[in-house]
């Protein structure tokens, strides 16, 4: 499996094949006279800003904590969890349930609700 | 639905596509200037949107993924990042032009000032996309689409000379006007061979489930229905050549373009034109308003889709409900829209290299087209669009900068 | 990186220079212009004249092309053509007043002023 | 070393030097396989050839090479996981030389 190519930046999706952001970070543990072990993969846009640069993580981790769902950490989910890494990568998991869509829920409920005819 | 009326469809919502408020403007101001010598471009920036679109319909229906998908996962975000800022960039633009043709639309039939019309028509948009579905938008509008044929009958009834026509289909430099000439040159062709109609037509193409099977309605829809759009930008073209050429008016701005028809059908010819612009540009601000959704979402792999309703897909629907209005806003300052529609189709033309260039690594990738992947001539075609993009868009900046 | 900003600027300056245009060149750009507006005018008062467009925007693009040919004609050196100018500014202000008064008849006039000034101009850039 | 957390895609595009700190290339792709039941990466892959392979354009870039007329096709370096020291993420060093590391995995 090539890593860049099939699963960074591919589509995350859950079990229900709910959308759920992207993977924006692979977290690979260290070991000794053993190969580096693949642990977690995260999605969240502090993990995705320090890729551009590690001041606009900065910034982007500063405007999360402060507007919105106040939530800035990424979601870390284990490798145990992907269940398939096709173009899309599928983890067993349920996309409501997860801090990944914290923001498309705070949207849902602050604002597109009381948009009338976003009910 | 049988795959006949499909097609048929499809086609009217592409000539809806193609034609935009930059297609039009362009057009005029081409004829207008130089009569029938640039006919060549609209011919050539046609062949390469004809397999660009086909491309873009192919890998959305073989790999169910969309373009602007395919690239953030193939190239990876770091790259893809360039060509989503640039078409967030360009986009904007565009869609303050196409207001701009709406708004330009109402003041010639009420008289009262396009400024004041910039809200209510970008409100209007975002009701359709809030309250709509894909399908509303794709074929109700397009189908009023159909009054741009109005163009083509002029064209017939002021029975152009054809050698000189001919003559027009092969590039040529003027005497004078060199700068402005290629300015033109380069802005038809921005306007046609235009990024978010990619986008826009293979995120379509997922909102409609097309597979493996629609790849013939795919080829149909992109072929025909490019051409038949490329037609009536001809027929403008045309008429603009021989209403306004002979006088000696130049198009500087939508109210000179509107008498292009008044020779022809008399007032009913200045209503066609009012309502074709209006049709065109408001069809077209949908989609550059959906498009910029589209891509943004895709981006970032959140949840998308028109048909969704908005509280599915939280965040696609609130881009577009944020974009459209920043964009009425240029309108509201009353920036000229004509002057935006040309700057903007230049700028097309200089972000075209890094948008064009990812279609010759898709198109060939077996994970995502497999045995669909391009042959030769397609490849070729890409080629050279990649460099006539390059050749654009380092003609295109010093252009940009003296004004043409 | 930089050698690719070099070419580019230098190509910038190359093609700068070339468009530094004689006064001649300007003047007859000018005049196209100013020429592009006066048979924007024209045709406007003809088609109203015929009832082929609404007032509103016959009376809105009449102002519009005062205003270019306005801008215009600051750019203008020549005394000759500029008194021609002032001339044909009125007639633009003397349709405009019509269109406003409905005078269909008295249209008839100051169009014909307008179509002979055009050909004027139009005698002038083709020198 | 033991332990260490590393974020793969920060590897993304470093340039790696080898023993001697001469430059190696930068890390275009990482490989990983199944092995007893857990995810572990086997090898790291470096230079141009690494990228045509990452954007799996094997064919388009051969046939292009061949129209410029090129019969030598660069095969890019891998970096066996062993040889890689990846302590300090941000300057990832061979354990060896490049010579060596060509010999060792019969490259080029």
């Amino acid at each position: 499996m090539d890593l860049i190519r099939d699963v960074l930046d591919n589509q995350l999706v859950d079990r229900h094949h709910r959308k759920m952001g992207k993977v924006d970070g692979i977290i690979i543990e260290l070991r000794d006279g053993q190969p580096p072990r693949l642990t977690d993969l995260e999605t969240g846009a502090t993990t995705l800003a320090r890729r551009l640069h590690p001041r606009l993580e900065r910034w982007i981790a500063a405007l999360e904590q402060r507007w919105g769902a106040k939530r800035s950490e990424p979601l870390r989910i284990p490798w145990a969890k992907v269940r398939q890494v096709g173009i899309d990568v599928e983890v067993d998991l349920e996309a409501e349930q997860t801090t990944a869509l914290a923001y498309e829920q705070w949207l849902r409920n602050h604002v597109i609700r009381h948009i009338p005819g976003g009910r | 639905m049988s795959k006949l009326l499909e097609i048929a469809l499809g086609i009217i919502t592409s000539i809806g596509g193609f034609l935009d408020v930059g297609a039009i403007a362009t057009a005029a101001e081409a004829g207008s200037s130089f009569k029938f010598q640039l006919i060549w471009a609209i011919l050539l920036g046609t062949v390469c949107v004809i397999f660009l679109v086909e491309m873009s319909g192919r890998l959305a229906a073989v790999s169910k993924h969309s373009l602007a998908s395919a690239m953030r996962e193939r190239f990876g975000f770091n790259f893809y990042i360039l060509p989503l800022v640039a078409e967030i960039i360009v986009d904007f633009l565009i869609l303050g032009a196409e207001i701009g043709g709406v708004c330009i639309a109402l003041q010639l039939v009420t008289g009262i000032s396009f400024q004041w019309w910039a809200l209510p028509v970008a409100f209007t948009v975002w009701l359709l996309l809030w309250k709509g579905n894909f399908s509303i938008i794709e074929n109700g509008v397009s189908f009023l689409g159909l009054v741009t044929l109005g163009f083509v009958v002029a064209t017939f009834k002021l029975r152009p000379d054809l050698p000189s026509l001919g003559s027009g289909a092969i590039p040529t430099l003027p005497q004078q006007d060199i700068t402005h000439y290629l300015f033109i040159a380069v802005s038809i062709l921005g306007a046609l061979i235009s990024p978010y109609l990619f986008y826009f037509y293979s995120s379509g193409a997922i909102e409609d489930k097309w597979d493996e099977s629609h790849l013939n309605i795919n080829r149909a829809v992109a072929g025909l229905g490019m051409g038949f759009g490329s037609v009536v930008s001809l027929g403008v073209l045309i008429v603009a050549a021989l209403v306004l050429n002979p006088r000696g008016i130049q198009v500087d701005s939508y109210e000179q373009a509107a008498l292009i028809l008044t020779q022809t059908f008399g007032y009913w010819g200045f209503i066609l034109f009012a309502a074709s612009l209006g049709i065109v540009c408001f069809g077209a601000a949908l989609e550059v308003n959906l498009d910029t959704a589209y891509i943004v979402a895709q981006a970032f792999g959140w949840n998308w889709g028109e048909n969704l309703h908005p509280q599915e897909a939280a965040r696609f629907s609130s881009v577009y409900t944020i974009f459209v209005f920043l964009a009425a806003l240029l309108m509201v300052f009353g920036i000229d829209p004509l002057q935006l529609t040309l700057f903007s189709m230049a700028l097309t033309a200089v972000i075209l290299p890094v948008v064009i260039t990812p279609f010759l690594v898709l198109m060939n990738d077996q994970e995502y087209v497999g045995n669909y992947r391009n042959g030769w001539i397609s490849n070729s075609v890409i080629i050279f669009t990649i460099a006539l993009a390059f050749v654009l868009a380092i003609v295109a900046i010093p252009l940009e900068i003296l004004g043409g | 990186m930089k050698s690719w900003l070099f070419t580019s600027s230098l190509l910038l300056l190359v093609l700068t220079a070339c468009r530094q245009a004689s006064p001649h060149d300007q003047q007859i750009k000018t005049l196209k212009t100013i020429h592009s507006w006066a048979a924007t005018a024209e045709m406007v008062g003809e088609a109203w004249t015929n009832g082929q467009i609404p007032n509103q925007y016959a009376q809105q693009t009449l102002a519009k092309s005062q205003a270019e040919i306005a801008q215009a004609r600051n750019e203008i050196t020549d005394t000759a053509i500029s008194v021609q100018i002032q001339q044909l500014d009125k007639v633009l202000a003397q349709i405009n007043s019509d269109i406003q008064q409905q005078h269909q008849s008295a249209i008839a006039e100051p169009l014909h002023q307008l179509t002979q000034i055009n050909q004027q101009l139009d005698a002038l850039i083709k020198q | 070393m033991a332990g260490q957390e590393v974020h793969l895609e920060q590897l993304l595009g470093k340039r790696v030097t080898d023993s001697l700190g001469q430059h190696v290339g930068h890390i275009q792709e990482v490989r990983a396989e199944q092995q007893e039941g857990e995810w572990v990466i086997v090898e790291y892959l470096v230079g141009i050839a690494a990228i045509v392979e990452r954007f799996s354009a094997w064919n388009l870039g051969i046939s292009f090479l061949r129209l410029l007329g090129s019969h030598k096709l660069p095969t890019g370096l891998h970096i066996p996981w062993q040889q890689l020291d990846l302590s300090d993420p941000m300057h990832p060093q061979l354990h060896c030389t490049l010579a060596e590391l060509k010999r060792m995995t019969n490259q080029l």
